[in-house]
């Protein structure tokens, strides 16, 4: 009897947690509402990436076509992988005399792994993350950025 | 338990072993010839009772290398580092697999970064290199892998 | 030099009636490149043999050449599902050698960046877990919540994932303005939904079957293969790095030691659901006391540890994980060991699952919570 | 009234009109053929695109919608995919064997459209075993499975093909069972006759509690016997990632695929007829105005939608619950749905006896 009593016990346990599961699996069937699917490519526009998001480096130009970078190779020793290369220019300044200016700032995209050490070790700012992320292209060497503006030179002030 | 009642209980344990200085946790070095009965010891005594062994590796001091236990105990809550020199040339020392079955694993991992054979472990081959790996140990400082590894 | 594989052992088998099969690299049930060579007889399984490898980086090898700074960014590959932890025990390690004191708002966010992201690494074990036993509907479930932590943590460490967020000395930056709100937004949304798991799955009777009396692990086992974090808790054995060797602010905080007695998959199960928990009433009790101050002490542009050897060992989402530097004071260390928790939990597999059916394997497996980036470096 | 029927009539009539008996019995048989290899399509890709919609749904996401107006058009996009792709055979694979399994499968659920009433008088094939030849048919599937798994020459395939054996002839039992309470209850093995027996309410409703016992039996065999979750050893994705069919491709696959389908179709139908009537409307005792009311929505109406309500549940399963394992699944009808069912059989008969049904 006892046995019998377990038997229909067990079972109706069984049902009832079934149920309970049933229960919560047709109120999302019926409950649109709770849908969180972001449909990407469409959605875009609306699309907020919060302000820190590493998505690659750049370096702001102001109108005049005036960056911050004194080349000092920060970024370049803080990179653990050989992501940035600094290439060095002679450039004669106002008063005439000769001075060491970046001609180029090589950056990587394809070895780059957002770590931030750069920003944290650029000394004048020069450098920031930018909250772009749809970087596939169709050719690697299209990773391969040089991050100064053509012309660009240094802004004023900046040691 | 500090550091220094730990040593004296050692010491009463295992007399002859020899203790480094400046250290965080009490650290013994001792020939690897003795290690298996010191291992045993250190795992049985009732007042020691070291019956975790939560890291296991090896150090390349490129004269020498050096077996790290590490070796705590779940019941006093105490520590000890186990240190052991080895023959570069000729790495040998006794497992402790039957002792502690994590060695088991850590101790494939030591055998085929660093060469170390470990005598009458029960399953001694490759864990993570691949099948066919011609004799060079990965995490010893002179190795050289020109396609993998990438100096900046 | 080494003995080489094991297809004659393989050809034995066969002899006695047994046929082998691989489980793995690429497979439904191991969540990642595990490769497990089983023997089997009919269903049931008279061997299990982990191969590993397939994605090793040698991390160990690659941290010998990174600075002191660098190296942690590497970490976060290891055990991605708890990459903030990892990161840890890497400025930790450095910390120590350095002897340098954090400051308390840095340790505060610290221990709410690990609890958060022991969450959402539990969450998206429960999902896994669930999956694996062929319930496809709480994956979804359990991505839900950990989305909006993984929201939270975008908007204060710029990345989702890997953050590199915790460095020597402290956090890479404040926290975010929206933090305090949003994290309390979680908790009220997680302590709604938090019903809807027993529903689902716990209370399950096939779930509750599928788990109980599977993989069991006895105390002494759970000790000696080394196994820690939920794994060993599951059997009883007190392992809780962050109550018997506390770091940072653990030891004033007010949290339980989940432990379960069962040592099988439920208890193992059981202790990841109530750990969340715990985890939330850590979370609680900080997030309206972040003190005021520095979120990092000023540390030299170079650092440089002296000559001798760190260790320090924190509690992750999977386990104990140890770091262990040994430095000969220069820049970089002379060689470093990660003690990751996968790697001891994954070697009693063959032990808790011989004699078990394939469905136990997939069963006692799936609450190891195997990370195969973690078990491989 | 517009009916199925009629078109058939008519369309008879016509053809008797226009040719001699001979040819039009072959035409028809033609027209029935193209009309269920028709309907075996179109099921597959309505299913199909049903189930992704609703497990969608359960986990909270929108499912396919891209291809087509909310996405129905997606398992079409899916079948031409299926079609172009190499059907592939495996080098150490019995490549006749191999090739002939999810033929078999399909034929097996063709096989099964035969005796089902989808609207009033309007039936392939009414025979007298009518349910009979259902419980006989379906238990063939069993062969193309294990056809599938051992030609295979996969170890993951001939464990799902073992495992689906033992499951399918197993559960074929309680099946049976709870299929016979009905036929006791009916007095008939006929479909037509089951369904007319249902004339003054449904078997659910008319047979208390042992019916209902019977119906939740047989749901539970059916979904067993179909290979769905919580009983899908055989595909067993997370262990055996694909069982039977890991080493199908292409259409090959399709059909495989398309025959779950279709059998899940047919085992809802074959519920619906014997539990909730079929074609016929809900009618309750002599309410005659409710029931005349009833009548006016179509007889085909009635027998789709109570199969998609079965096909839904069936599908809520699947969502919901996580696997069995072999010996759970085992014990489960042996130790549970056997007994029970057996026990409710005599319950039934005894009440078919004593007239206390409805």
């Amino acid at each position: 009897m006892k046995f019998i009593v377990k038997y229909i016990k067990d079972i109706w346990g069984a049902i009832t947690s079934l149920l309970k599961g049933m229960r919560r699996t047709l109120y999302y069937f019926t409950h649109h509402k709770e849908i969180i699917t972001q449909q990407y490519p469409d959605n875009r526009d609306t699309l907020n990436l919060p302000e820190r998001f590493k998505g690659e480096v750049v370096m702001p130009h102001d109108e005049n076509n005036e960056h911050r970078c004194t080349g000092c190779q920060a970024c370049e020793l803080a990179c653990p992988n050989g992501t940035i290369k600094v290439i060095f220019k002679n450039e004669i300044n106002a008063e005439g005399k000769k001075k060491k200016a970046i001609d180029k700032l090589v950056y990587h995209l394809e070895l780059c792994t957002m770590c931030n050490l750069c920003i944290e070790a650029c000394p004048s700012d020069a450098i920031k993350m930018a909250q772009t992320f749809e970087h596939s292209v169709f050719d690697r060497n299209q990773l391969t950025k040089i991050l100064n503006n053509p012309g660009s030179k240094i802004m004023e002030g900046v040691e | 338990m500090t550091n220094e009642e730990l040593k004296s209980l050692i010491s009463g344990v295992l007399p002859s072993a020899t203790y480094e200085e400046g250290t965080e946790w009490l650290t013994l070095n001792m020939e690897p010839t003795e290690w298996p009965e010191v291992a045993k010891k250190l795992r049985s005594d009732e007042q020691l009772f070291f019956d975790y062994l939560f890291c296991l590796t090896c150090v390349d001091w490129k004269t020498h290398l050096t077996m790290v236990y590490h070796l705590s105990s779940t019941k006093h809550r105490q520590t000890i580092v186990v240190k052991s020199k080895l023959d570069r040339n000729k790495p040998e020392i006794e497992t402790v697999s039957n002792i502690w079955r994590t060695a088991e694993f850590h101790e494939r991992e030591v055998y085929e970064m660093f060469g170390v054979s470990f005598l009458n472990h029960p399953d001694l081959r490759l864990l993570i290199l691949p099948d066919g790996w011609e004799g060079k140990n990965p995490l010893r400082k002179d190795f050289e892998d020109p396609v993998n590894m990438i100096k900046l | 030099m080494y003995r080489q594989t094991d297809i004659i052992e393989d050809n034995r088998d066969t002899a006695q009636g047994n046929f082998v099969i691989n489980v793995g690299p690429q497979h439904p049930a191991t969540h990642g490149v595990l490769h497990l060579v089983i023997t089997l007889n009919g269903e049931t399984i008279q061997k299990i043999e982990p191969h590993l490898g397939y994605i090793h980086r040698s991390i160990e090898k690659m941290c010998e050449s990174l600075s002191y700074r660098q190296f942690i960014y590497v970490t976060s590959r290891m055990d991605y599902l708890s990459a903030h932890i990892n990161n840890h025990a890497c400025s930790l390690c450095v910390e120590k050698g350095l002897q340098v004191e954090i400051p308390p708002r840095a340790q505060v966010i610290r221990v709410l960046m690990d609890e958060l992201t022991r969450i959402a690494s539990h969450e998206l074990w429960w999902g896994a877990m669930a999956m694996d036993l062929g319930a496809f509907t709480p994956f979804f479930h359990a991505f839900r919540e950990r989305e909006t932590i993984n929201d939270i943590m975008e908007e204060t460490c710029g990345a989702r994932l890997t953050m590199n967020y915790m460095v020597p000395g402290g956090v890479m930056h404040d926290i975010h303005p929206n933090f305090q709100k949003r994290v309390k937004d979680f908790m009220q949304l997680y302590k709604k939904k938090i019903n809807e798991y027993d529903e689902l799955v716990t209370g399950n009777v096939i779930f509750q079957n599928r788990m109980k009396g599977v993989g069991v692990i006895s105390a002494e086992d759970a000790v000696s293969y080394g196994c820690t974090g939920p794994v060993a808790r599951g059997s009883g054995v007190s392992s809780d790095i962050r109550k018997i060797y506390p770091y940072e602010i653990y030891d004033k905080l007010e949290f339980d030691e989940v432990l379960e007695t069962g040592g099988d998959s439920f208890a193992r199960y059981m202790v990841r659901i109530r750990e969340m928990q715990q985890s939330i009433r850590i979370v609680e009790q900080l997030i309206d006391n972040i003190p005021e101050g520095d979120f990092m002490t000023k540390t030299k542009a170079v650092l440089k540890l002296p000559k001798g050897e760190f260790y320090s060992r924190v509690e992750t989402a999977r386990g104990e994980l140890g770091v262990y530097i040994v430095s000969e004071g220069a820049t970089t260390p002379y060689r470093i060991k990660f003690r990751s928790p996968g790697f001891s939990n994954l070697s009693i597999l063959d032990k808790m699952v011989r004699g078990g059916k394939i469905g136990d394997l997939i069963a006692a497996m799936g609450t190891l919570d195997l990370v195969i980036p973690d078990i491989d470096r | 009234m517009w009916s199925l029927s009629h078109i058939t009539n008519e369309i008879h009539e016509w053809l008797s009109s226009t040719f001699n008996p001979t040819w039009t019995l072959i035409f028809e048989m033609v027209l029935a053929g193209v009309a269920v290899i028709g309907l075996f399509a179109v099921l597959g890709l309505v299913l199909v695109i049903m189930e992704r919609k609703v497990s969608a749904w359960m986990q909270i996401r929108l499912g396919p919608n891209r291809v087509g107006p909310k996405g129905i058009l997606q398992s079409t996009a899916d079948t031409i995919k299926l079609m172009v792709k190499e059907g592939m055979t495996p080098s150490g694979a019995d490549k006749f064997l191999f090739n002939l399994a999810p033929f078999i499968a399909m034929i097996v659920a063709m096989l099964l459209m035969a005796p089902l009433a989808f609207a009033k008088d309007f039936q392939l094939w009414d025979l007298n075993i009518g349910v009979l030849f259902v419980s006989a048919i379906s238990s063939l599937s069993v062969i193309s499975i294990l056809m599938a798994g051992w030609a295979s020459n996969n170890k993951y395939s001939l464990l799902g093909a073992m495992r689906s054996g033992a499951q399918i002839v197993s559960y074929e039992l309680s099946a049976g069972l709870s299929v016979l309470s009905i036929v006791v209850l009916a007095g008939s093995l006929s479909v037509s006759d089951i369904i007319n027996s249902q004339a003054d309410g449904w078997w659910i409703f008319k047979g208390h509690i042992p019916a209902i016992i019977a119906f939740i039996t047989f749901i539970i065999a059916v979904t067993a016997e179909t290979n769905r979750a919580p009983f899908d050893l055989a595909e067993a994705e997370s262990e055996l990632t694909a069982g039977f069919h890991t080493e199908y491709s292409g259409m090959k696959f399709a059909l495989f695929f398309l025959a779950e389908y279709v059998n899940v179709f047919i085992v809802c139908a074959i519920g619906a007829t014997l539990f909730l009537g079929g074609w016929m409307p809900l009618h309750i005792g002599s309410w005659d105005g409710f029931n005349h009311a009833m009548d006016y929505i179509p007889s085909s109406i009635w027998f789709f939608g109570k199969t998609f309500f079965l096909i839904f549940l069936i599908m809520w399963f699947r969502w919901t619950f996580p696997r069995l394992r072999i010996d759970q699944l085992l014990n489960l009808e042996w130790k549970y749905l056997l007994p029970i069912s057996m026990i409710n059989l005599l319950l039934i008969t005894a009440m078919a006896i004593l007239k206390w049904h409805f």
